[in-house]
């Protein structure tokens, strides 16, 4: 492969493989939270052992891990599913690809005095995520276990007005994801994410009332762009973060707060 | 007007409804708490008429310690507090009560900092008159202080509205978030520099008043 | 009624008021002189405690002062009037507004405030301007408004520092005739600070010359009376032309 | 030292560096730039020295423009701007450039105020002394002006540190994005807890400074 | 040397200085005298162009002030020096650096600054306190600061809006004195408003008599002369014991 790729990174520093077994390369990859974070540390050691040093950049929102991507301020992220690369790309005129999916975090629905759906009364307070790609994804969600029905759209992200029918006339409010365990007590159910269902020790196998399917296409993935995608770099990376201790580490985690997707 | 305002006007006016209640009751709390907060971190100094260190170094702590608080922990620390006094602790009513307490915390500094430059001999006149606390603070100091009270109000606010750009993390709505949410979550960059055209209009009006009666009031 | 027992004030090191004693009878119109930096300022406003002794007495109707607090200090300072030196005018109030504060301190009743208001600047004569802010009077002006503010609630005892400085001698005059009519019809006592010899000699009983922070002597006097001059440009003129060694005689 | 601090005390001590960097270029550049913005809008002002409606109304407006943007979104406008400054847009050099454009706007605003309470009688003496425009900004206003322009300093050095807590969007780090990332993310109170101890004794020091300082150079 | 032609000043609809024309000539010290209010510190005002004159010229040397800018009339006011009604210190300076101020502005070598600043600061009697701040001063030391600080680089022209309001007779006697000396040994014009006869009696050349917002009178005197008395407290008691209506003589 060839690293001419990845130009304006560090990691573009040479053009001879056999050298770089020697000499250190670096690859820059952006995340946001745990567990992605978690993971990438794993690969950082396994990688450390082939003289490549992987440099963590920690952001703080969704997006701007993608905005750093696409303008090669880092040479790959992990942070995101693929529905929410492609908006990016499509909004950004960017062409960020998928390397490898790692991992599926289940979104639940969770609530705190009822044992199933069925028991919600009659317009129960649902606090969702209050950004368009976890609302998209809370829709899925609902629809697929037939709790709501959805129109058909032309785009590719469903918004609350795309709700067809409600049959459980469910009154969604919207927080920032973080805050929404938070503010369990004020809603009869929230639906999150693994890793902040586990900030009150629920878990998607033993406490949701509903989980997405495993089949579903948002598997936080390993990212590239089309440029570096097939670089050696980038491909050591995929191969570190899918090992088997990144599989140990997700299956560790309790009640499948992580689902490998490799 | 541009079309996309025209589909999204019915949010944008719910937004700058729930950015006026925030920042109304901001205002409100600034007005009722943060001034007399600040008027005691003034004359409960070391030299001033009330002078109290036990007070002054409490009202003080309290203050730099809710300045301290990156604002969204500051919300989030708030969440059991809020609930307790709203009943809830999300939507725009429950997102006044961190709102109010940055409020308080801010304009009590400004407020302090204004009283500051009153002249010595304003309030030597006034207790040579024997006037009590209550007659000094509102009959001379507010007096004397006006335009800069008016216009650390000024700034305060646009603080406020800042602030309430955060809100949207516990459902508080407002403009701000709106031009988060629509404008940077979802790639609608035009929607979000009109939105940010509003903003700015608003923070020039009352800049603009703010000014103008302050200096209408200064008649020194 | 005013009594000062070995009252020091020390500003730093430097000692700005050694052990004065002094007395001040009730009714009576005492004078301070001295040369600049004397003390003269600093004794008055230790009369009301404006200024706290670090050493020594203040004793009001045989009250001492010093460690007063609360209420009854301030009802105590409610009648004791005081000029300052700086006039001290609240720069947001208008004229009348200024000259109220005594009165709404005081809580007098509501009703009859605005005629002693225009009373007491008719005295300074100043009641065309009671709608103007300090800013815009001159230094005369607002001299004035602060004798006119001490005055308008009939104190017990006025503390006057350098009454008159900025005022020009017709001015000076209707303002010492006012000064003494008060003290002769109601009884105010009344200690002025001056550093015009004509004033201090024209209207007061005693007068303390103080020197260097204590007292040199106490002295008492006739007053030789306000005489009052032609109110016009005219006056100025006579009294220019009018010939003799006449400085600061 | 709690157990926990001492686990995470290397990545405390970076994100305190980060934090430094931040707020201190911050402060730079409001003492640099934002303090002759303010004495700008305060002296073209109508009435004053340099009276100038066109400067006073195009400064004003900027201004009021960055001051009306969520941070958040202002911080994510400016990355192309950033970019070209610094050759990137993320990392804690990259921060410091919204910082400092924020700061400039925020300390500009206070040291206005600051400077309007300079008695007018000191600035007819100055322009009676035949004084150049500049005398009297260095030689009469920021004299007179000094204590209040510390104070306002020191207010706006804990809001820097307010907004370098949302620099952690583009990877500016710094001890309030830690404590946000612990804190709220990842549920830490206890960690969240000792941070913010952190950030108020920073805070408190600040101001304590601030005060003294102010104190000690107020002769009038 | 300073030439008023018809100017007028309004403030709002009052009429402060209505349509006045005087001259001053060159090493002259004239005097400007009347009743408070009558707009002799807005007429003095306007010969340094702090106050703008909504009508007519104001001309130094043959120069029309009204519509200069820049640096030529800050050439200007630096060769007019102003001691205000106020005084107008800065009050985080020491007495040493307000006087500073005008050597500073005019960028006189540094080398002789400190010792003019002594001498003037001498020549007021307050050398000793060159270190204090204004708010640590009496008012009369006030006032001399403000005049240690307008005579320090010897400007061409001086003008004094009550500069002895606040001083005893002694202290305000060396001052004239002082003032003399500058207008014989350098020639420096002075103008003094003063509502204080025997200032302007002991000094003056030629005196304007305002009223109302207008020259009332322009009169030619012979300067009595400046009698110093005894620096002491035994001179004011003196003073004091001496008979004979002197008041405001
Ligand atoms: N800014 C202002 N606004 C309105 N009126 C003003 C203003 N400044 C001065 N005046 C008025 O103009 C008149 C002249 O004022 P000026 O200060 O010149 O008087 P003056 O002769 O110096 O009196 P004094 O001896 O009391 O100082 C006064 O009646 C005063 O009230
Ligand atoms: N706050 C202060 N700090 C230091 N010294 C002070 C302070 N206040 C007054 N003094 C000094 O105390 C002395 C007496 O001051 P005071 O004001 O009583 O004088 P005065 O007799 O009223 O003079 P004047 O006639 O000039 O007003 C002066 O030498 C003055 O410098
Ligand atoms: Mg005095
Ligand atoms: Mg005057």
């Amino acid at each position: 492969s060839d690293s001419n790729d990845s130009k304006d990174t560090e990691s573009s520093s040479d053009d001879n493989n056999v050298e770089s077994e020697n000499k250190e390369q670096t690859i820059r990859v952006a995340v946001v939270e745990s567990p992605m974070l978690d993971v990438v540390e794993i690969a950082k050691e396994i990688l450390a052992e082939d003289n490549i040093n992987v440099e963590v950049v920690e952001m703080g929102d969704y997006i701007q891990p993608n905005v750093a991507l696409a303008n090669e301020e880092v040479d790959a992220n992990f942070s995101q599913h693929v529905p929410f690369m492609k908006q990016f790309n499509q909004n950004k005129d960017a062409n960020l690809t998928e390397v490898q999916p790692i991992y599926y975090a289940n979104f639940g629905l969770y609530a705190k005095d009822y044992a199933s759906v069925e028991e919600f009364p009659e317009d129960a307070s649902i606090g969702i995520a209050n950004d368009p790609s976890n609302i998209d994804r809370t829709l899925r969600l609902l629809a697929s276990h037939n709790l709501i029905e959805l129109k058909e759209i032309d785009g590719e992200q469903y918004g609350l007005d795309d709700i067809k029918e409600d049959s459980h006339n469910f009154s969604f409010e919207q927080a920032g994801i973080a805050a929404l365990t938070r503010l369990y007590e004020d809603f009869d159910g929230v639906i999150v994410n693994p890793t902040h269902a586990g900030n009150l020790d629920l878990t998607p196998a033993d406490d949701a009332l509903i989980t997405e399917k495993e089949d579903n296409k948002f598997a936080i993935t390993l990212v590239a762009r089309e440029d570096n995608v097939d670089s050696e770099l980038i491909q050591k990376l995929a191969e570190a973060m899918t090992s088997e201790e990144v599989r140990e580490f997700l299956n560790s985690r309790e009640g499948d707060a992580s689902i490998p997707a490799f | 007007m541009p079309d996309i305002l025209v589909e999204y006007q019915t949010e944008i006016w719910v937004s700058i409804g729930e950015t006026f209640i925030m920042v109304g009751f901001s205002i409100l709390a600034a007005l009722l708490i943060g001034l007399p907060v600040g008027t005691f971190l003034f004359l409960c100094r070391k030299g001033q008429l009330l002078e109290n260190q036990v007070v002054f170094s409490s009202l003080n702590l309290i203050v730099n310690i809710i300045r301290s608080f990156p604002f969204l922990l500051l919300v989030i620390f708030m969440i059991p507090f809020t609930r307790f006094i709203m009943g809830t602790a999300i939507g725009t009513a429950a997102a006044t009560v961190p709102m109010t307490v940055i409020a308080i915390a801010h304009y009590s500094r400004l407020a302090e900092q204004s009283l500051l430059d009153v002249p010595k001999g304003v309030m030597e006149a006034a207790v040579s008159m024997g006037a009590s606390s209550k007659d000094i603070i509102f009959k001379f100091l507010y007096v004397e202080a006006r335009s800069a009270l008016v216009l650390s109000m000024t700034t305060s606010t646009i603080s406020f509205i800042s602030y309430s750009t955060i809100m949207g993390v516990v459902g508080g709505g407002g403009i701000g978030d709106f031009a988060i949410r629509y404008g940077y979550l979802q790639f609608r960059t035009d929607l979000m520099i009109y939105i940010i055209i509003i903003m700015v209009i608003f923070v020039q009006l009352i800049q603009y008043a703010g000014i103008t009666l302050a200096r209408k009031i200064d008649k020194r | 009624m005013i009594t000062l027992n070995n009252v020091s004030k020390r500003f730093g090191s430097f000692e700005a008021i050694q052990s004065v004693s002094l007395s001040i009878k009730s009714g009576e119109i005492h004078g301070i002189i001295g040369a600049s930096g004397a003390g003269k300022s600093t004794l008055l406003r230790m009369m009301n405690l404006i200024e706290q002794p670090d050493e020594g007495d203040v004793i009001i109707d045989g009250e001492t002062l010093n460690h007063l607090k609360g209420k009854r200090i301030r009802q105590i300072r409610q009648s004791l009037a005081m000029i300052f030196q700086g006039y001290h005018l609240i720069g947001n109030k208008t004229v009348f507004d200024n000259v109220v504060m005594p009165l709404e301190l005081a809580k007098t009743p509501k009703k009859g405030r605005a005629e002693k208001i225009v009373e007491s600047l008719r005295f300074v004569g100043l009641e065309t301007l009671k709608n103007q802010y300090p800013s815009q009077l001159s230094g005369g002006q607002k001299q004035r408004v602060a004798i006119a503010r001490a005055i308008v609630n009939q104190p017990k005892v006025l503390l006057c520092d350098e009454p008159t400085s900025s005022l020009d001698p017709n001015t000076t005059a209707e303002v010492l005739e006012v000064l003494q009519r008060i003290n002769q019809e109601f009884g105010v006592t009344i200690v002025i600070v001056s550093h015009e010899m004509e004033v201090i000699k024209s209207i007061c009983e005693r007068v303390t010359v103080m020197a260097d922070g204590r007292v040199y002597k106490e002295i008492e006097t006739e007053p030789t009376g306000v005489h009052k001059m032609e109110h016009s440009a005219e006056g100025f003129i006579k009294r220019l032309k009018s010939s003799g060694d006449i400085n600061h005689a």
